[in-house]
């Protein structure tokens, strides 16, 4: 199986590990990724907040790049990119707005390749074939968080269900782990607000951790470098808005399934986490 | 040269607002073939009518052009008016001036200009209409009421009462209806069943009432007044002829975990079983997709135990044919369960109710015999959220419109759970409070002031469990948008009132007309709420839209009348609209080769083979012949008839052809 | 007809149609900012249903349309579809053009304005960069100061920018967007 | 937009009175407005159209036609309208034959209750009978009547 692959900036940063892990399960399950040449920034919150010609051609950039290298279908690890690109998509299926962008950036766009998540990429390989590859069972008790922008805008992505999604959870079952009903799955982090407001990011992170923890989750399961920079780096911020000390893990559902096929932490980037991973 | 009358009407504004209708009035009288045209504020009143009276007797007038309102609205009116003139009623038509033009368009010269137009082509279409005679037909003075709610109840003992006979066809093994299921009813807090069973035990015993449960409307053919229906009898598995009631079978069912529909899947009942103890008739059925017989072939317990053998397990489904006059539907409405709301847990969260579940909670007939307890634990709430408009005017994920009853029911679940739990707090969300209605808003206020419900306005953006708790989080818009948390024991969904299932299918065997939600339409918003667009087809209660009891039963009583007065003349006359195959001067006869490409065509079977013979007797020919009881005028077989020989009163060839070339020849 | 005004120009420019909304507050039931703003959003589509100019600068100058994070919570649960996120959007950048910008705004925009600054000269976000931006902008020298070195040991900070090729390109789209003030959002 | 230049094409209606002629009344009580160009012709039902009546029509400088009834299924008379859409099928050939762009005969379905629709269907119908310009080759069909005239 052959597939394109925009890694994105985080992955190439302060969320490399994700990107170790997407690699190193990708090889188990034989899925080539190919990489999009010369990719740039998405452009992610800051671009749209700030200006939309701008937050529609950078993403614009990357698909007509894919669409150079003849890329049919192209996986998008980092939640945010896979979002601004769908969005973007959708926003150019207006003929104004493509043809706008289209000179802005003069270089074609088709608006056809088909951008799936990692998620989407590991169900279109088959949870039937994924449990073959699993050696060590992940038997653990998890919370699965998917955050906002997996899942929302549900109309415009069409992923997983919009409150209570199940993809990520079916994921876990698969590989030997045991997930739960909780109910922070889609509430946000507070995304953007990483480094600007370490306030705001410490109270709704918190909200999200302190649940997880009243359920006896062992570990926090996410998609998203956003979402785990949040609730990972942010750790010592949240404990001081909780006062109390909340030492769960949070890793990414390629890491998980790393671990259960029996790929090494350091392979995994487990090492790099703020909170320790003992899984 | 024909003389005809042309009056345009103003309607009040409604028309004159757009179209110059004195330039209209002024075009046509210079038209060839009008001797006379005028415009008025009001045709349809008193005066207006006597203008078009006078006119037609001064003017010798053989043909009237209305240029008012739809036909659909007053040609009724109008045709009378010339028949008391002595001008025959189909020499009458009506140019529709404001529903086709004075309403859909600006004020402007086009306005004018194409209300000209309409009313020429009328004209045209006049000076070829011929008179004719209304058809009169025998009327089956025998009415069929769908549905056993209380608003087919209702229909069903008013009509009766009238003398005549009443076929009452219910698709569950009793009558009752949502009705039967609920607690107390707003706003008078008197007991449901206690007002209701008498009438359910009155339906039975009534000499004029023929009830069918456990049965649905398989087919209607005919007409107004000359209906058959075919009426499916679904097998009972029970001889009520000998079946004594006792019970016995019941109690001894071993498939007990069945989940009851009366008690909206609260509860449980067996695979023989009646629904309710109140039931009519309180005789059981065998539901015979849970019963061990019928899925694995053994069991027979409810046999061995019937002292009078009344267990047929051979039985099948029956169809009978009635002969019937009039129909009333009164197939009432259903409630959408709690499991389209995703933020309020896709249905997953035991103790997150719908109002009716709640109701079934709050009856004393109910399975906590009226006590307030969770599903879950069985414990009783101490905290209670009511969400108003679960569902209703909203577009995104329920329906957009307002389900009108659910602010009082509402209201009143909160009243009950105050009563019932004296240490409880009730919360309602709301939006609106939507109490119209005799005592309404005294009720409401009630529950605010009397008994302490804590209403709060604005929505809940969703619903999670956590501890056993329900951690609801709402707003309070009054406050500037503040926001609200409370852990509740218990949630209720005031759960939108929609159309109820196989209302689509029902309304296409009866060709009644039905809204985009499915709700029966009637034949006008306001003049016509009873009545469908098909004669002799009534509406009454919640199938129409939802509504609440008083004004259910109103509706009923309004549709029983409507019957009454059909059934009061021993015949009806029916419009002449029907097809006609010419007849010639022999030796021709006719222009009808005798192809019967009409008698495939026709979906009433109208088409009769008329055999020409001579004076000898000897067969000339083979003709068809329409038969004027079953023709229905739709007129499909004149645009099958090859040989032009075959045309509709009313819609003749030459009518229609007038009326398209005046529109393109100006 | 409806007349010209900011109004008409958000309706025809985000497709929202403020009088849609019926003040249900479903959605600020469910902001996760909406106590940390000067108007939750329910409140802030009342203001705008005014169509009076003052309540359109109430908004432009609160911190509302800053705070919110286009988590699309309250577009994914509105019974009226309306797109408020979209609508931040919009009231954002018009908020820029409009001078009394809330304080709150101000690290929010250096964030913004660090992390884009980083994409036009790279292409990419230069996570190093954009954090010695931000502190500049902000003066918030201590900030991070516990995190970043660790980050930096956990292999999760480059002390060099990675760069793209066609860095003329990226120049070329800003010039042209965010750059170019006659450009009015599509 | 100035009305002077633009050509205002001539619309023969032809719907049945139960579902679609209700449906335009439903358009009037709902004050939708929409353009003037469309006339309608009042028939007990779709079934009752003689499509060589279209025909005439066009011979007659029709530059477009709308036929609409009940929605499949909802036929007051149970079928009429099933037959009228069989024809339909049968004269679109016809019409190619005779060289009429089928795109001039709108073909729909509007119920009692779809006032919207019914505003919605006269104005696109309006804006693409407009956008073809004027049906200007009626005499062939003229001529083709006359023959089947002759031969009936």
């Amino acid at each position: 199986m052959k597939i394109g692959f925009y890694p994105g900036c985080s992955l190439t940063g302060s969320s490399r590990e994700y990107n170790e892990s997407v690699v190193a399960i990708a090889k188990v399950l034989e899925i080539e990724l190919v990489e999009i040449n010369d990719w740039n920034c998405c452009g992610a919150t800051a671009a749209h907040s700030m200006n939309e010609e701008l937050s529609l051609s950078l993403p614009a950039r990357i698909m007509a790049l894919a669409e150079k290298q003849g890329l049919t279908d192209v996986v998008v690890p980092c939640a945010a990119c896979y979002n601004r690109l769908k969005m973007t998509q959708h926003e150019l299926e207006d003929d104004l707005k493509r043809s706008r962008i289209k000179e802005i950036l003069d270089m074609p766009y088709q608006g056809n390749v088909k951008i799936i998540n990692v998620l989407q990429l590991l169900q279109q390989y088959g949870i039937d074939n994924l449990k073959a590859k699993i050696s060590q069972p992940f038997a653990h008790k998890v919370a699965c968080y998917y955050g906002c922008l997996l899942v929302r805008p549900h109309a415009i992505l069409k992923f997983d269900r919009v409150e209570d999604p199940q993809s990520m959870d079916e994921m876990i079952r698969a590989i030997g782990g045991s997930t739960m009903d909780w109910a922070f799955k889609t509430e946000c982090c507070g995304g953007g607000f990483s480094v600007s407001r370490t306030d705001l990011v410490a109270k709704l992170s918190g909200n999200i951790l302190k649940d997880a923890a009243d359920r006896g989750a062992e570990a926090i399961i996410v998609a998203c470098p956003m979402c785990q920079s949040n609730l990972d780096m942010r750790r010592g911020a949240i404990n001081k808005v909780l006062n109390s000390q909340i030492d769960i893990p949070v890793i990414y559902i390629t890491q998980a399934i790393g671990l259960a096929m029996g790929i090494g932490a350091k392979e995994l980037g487990l090492k790099r986490h703020f909170v320790t991973v003992e899984l | 040269m024909s003389k005809i009358g042309v009056f345009i009407c103003h309607c009040g504004e409604n028309i004159s607002a757009t179209v110059d209708v004195e330039r209209v009035a002024r075009e046509i009288g210079g038209m060839e073939g009008v001797a006379h045209a005028i415009d008025y504020k009001y045709m349809c009143s008193d005066p207006g009518q006597t203008f078009i009276k006078e006119a037609i007797k001064k003017y010798d007038l053989d043909g009237v052009v209305v240029g008012a309102c739809s036909p659909r609205m007053h040609e009724p009116t109008f045709r009378k008016a010339c028949a008391e003139a002595g001008l025959n009623s189909y020499l009458c038509e009506m140019a529709n001036l404001r529903e086709h033009c004075s309403w859909v368009h600006e004020k402007s010269e086009e306005t004018t200009e194409k209300a000209i137009d309409l009313v020429k082509m009328l004209v045209q279409k006049v000076k070829k209409n011929k008179a004719l005679e209304s058809i009169k037909v025998p009327v089956t003075k025998k009415a069929l009421v769908i549905g056993g709610g209380i608003a087919g109840i209702q229909a069903s003992l008013d009509i009766a009462n009238t003398g005549h006979q009443v076929i009452l066809v219910e698709r569950d093994p009793s009558i009752g209806g949502h009705m039967s299921q609920l607690s107390e009813t707003f706003p008078t807090l008197d007991c449901s069943q206690c007002i209701l069973t008498p009438r359910m035990v009155e339906v039975a015993q009534h000499p004029n009432i023929k009830l069918y449960t456990y049965a649905e409307l398989e087919s209607l053919e005919g007409f107004i007044g000359n209906f058959t229906a075919k009426i499916r009898l679904k097998a009972k598995s029970v001889n009520y002829s000998t079946c004594t009631g006792c019970g016995a079978c019941i109690q001894k069912c071993p498939v007990k975990k069945i989940p009851s529909e009366f008690n909206a899947g609260l509860g449980v009942r067996t695979a023989i079983y009646v629904p309710f103890p109140q039931a009519v008739p309180n005789k059981p059925v065998i539901d015979r997709i849970n019963c061990n017989y019928y899925k694995r072939g053994a069991c027979k317990i409810c046999e061995k135990t019937c002292q009078v053998g009344s267990i047929e397990w051979d039985k099948e489904d029956e169809i009978i044919s009635e002969q019937i006059g009039a129909v009333v539907l009164a197939t009432g409405f259903d409630v959408k369960g709690t499991d389209f709301f995703p933020e309020y847990g896709y249905g997953k969260f035991k103790d997150v109710l719908t109002g009716l579940q709640f109701e079934r909670l709050a009856s004393a007939s109910g399975p906590t015999l009226g006590e307030i307890r969770r599903p879950s634990d069985g414990a009783i709430p101490k905290k209670i959220v009511f969400i108003a408009c679960a569902g209703s005017r909203d577009p995104a994920k329920g329906i957009p419109y307002c389900s009108k009853i659910c602010c009082m029911y509402t209201a009143k679940h909160a009243m009950l759970y105050q009563h019932k739990v004296h240490d409880g707090e009730s919360t309602v969300f709301y939006m609106d409070i939507r109490a119209g209605g005799k005592n309404y808003e005294e009720f409401v206020r009630r529950a605010i002031e009397e008994d302490t419900v804590n209403y709060i306005r604005g929505r809940v953006a969703r619903v999670y469990e956590k501890d056993g708790k329900l951690i609801v989080k709402g707003v309070d818009t009054l406050l500037g948008g503040q926001q609200v948390e409370i852990e509740a024991d218990m949630v209720v969904l005031a759960t939108a009132g929609v159309a109820n299932c196989g209302s689509e299918q029902l309304a296409q065997k009866l060709h009644v007309s039905y809204d985009p939600y499915h709700f029966f339409a009637e034949a006008h918003p306001k003049l016509k709420p009873v009545e469908t667009n098909t004669a002799g087809i009534f509406l009454a209660g919640a199938c129409q839209a939802p509504k609440d009891i008083p004004e259910t039963v109103g509706m009923a009583s309004g549709a029983a009348v409507k019957v009454a007065a059909l059934f009061s003349k021993d015949e009806l006359v029916r419009e002449p609209i029907i097809a006609v195959v010419n007849r010639l001067a022999p030796p021709l006869y006719s222009t009808c080769v005798g192809c019967f490409m009409c008698e495939t065509a026709c979906p009433y079977n109208a088409i009769e083979h008329e055999e020409i013979k001579g004076r000898d007797g000897s067969l000339i020919r083979t003709i068809a012949k329409v038969n004027e009881g079953l023709c229905q005028g739709c007129g499909t077989c004149v645009a099958f008839c090859r040989s032009k020989s075959i045309d509709i009163q009313g819609y003749t060839n030459e009518q229609v052809y007038a009326e398209v070339m005046s529109l393109l020849n100006d | 007809m409806e007349k010209k005004n900011e109004i008409s120009d958000l309706q025809s420019h985000t497709g929202v149609k403020v009088m849609r909304c019926y003040q249900c507050g479903k959605c600020t039931a469910g902001c996760v900012l909406a106590s940390d703003m000067n108007y939750p959003p329910s409140y802030l589509m009342r203001l705008l249903q005014t169509g009076t100019k003052d309540n359109y600068e109430k908004i432009l100058s609160s911190n509302s349309i800053w705070l919110c994070l286009n988590c699309e919570n309250c577009v994914g649960r509105c019974p009226m579809e309306i797109d408020i996120p979209k609508m931040m959007d919009y009231l954002r950048t018009q908020a820029i053009a409009y001078d009394k910008l809330h304080p709150d705004s101000k690290p929010i925009i250096a964030f913004h304005q660090s992390f884009l600054d980083s994409i036009k000269y790279t292409g990419r976000l230069y996570e190093m960069g954009l954090i010695a931006a931000f502190k500049a902008r902000t003066f918030r020298l201590t900030q991070d100061l516990a995190i970043a070195p660790s980050m930096y040991l956990k292999g999760k900070l480059h002390l060099l920018p990675e760069k793209i090729k066609d860095r003329r390109g990226m120049k070329r789209i800003f010039a042209q967007t965010i750059e170019n003030v006659k450009t009015k959002n599509v | 937009m100035s009305t002077e230049t633009v050509f205002e094409p001539k619309i023969v209606a032809f719907v049945c009175n139960w579902c679609t002629y209700a449906g335009a009344d439903l358009t009037g009580t709902s004050r939708l407005k929409y353009a003037t160009n469309v006339k309608i012709v009042r028939f007990p039902c779709t079934g009752r159209i003689d499509f060589l009546l279209l025909l005439k029509s066009f011979a007659q400088g029709a530059d477009g036609i709308i036929v609409s009834g009940c929605h499949p299924n909802d036929c007051h008379y149970t079928s009429g309208n099933f037959h009228a859409r069989r024809r339909w099928i049968a004269f679109r050939s016809l019409l190619d034959m005779m060289g009429i762009d089928v795109q001039r005969i709108q073909y729909s379905w509007v119920s009692a209750a779809e006032g919207s629709k019914w505003a919605d269907l006269v104005n696109t119908t309006v804006a693409n009978i407009r956008a073809l310009g004027p049906y200007t080759e009626y005499r062939k069909v003229a001529d083709y009547l006359e023959k089947e005239e002759q031969n009936a």
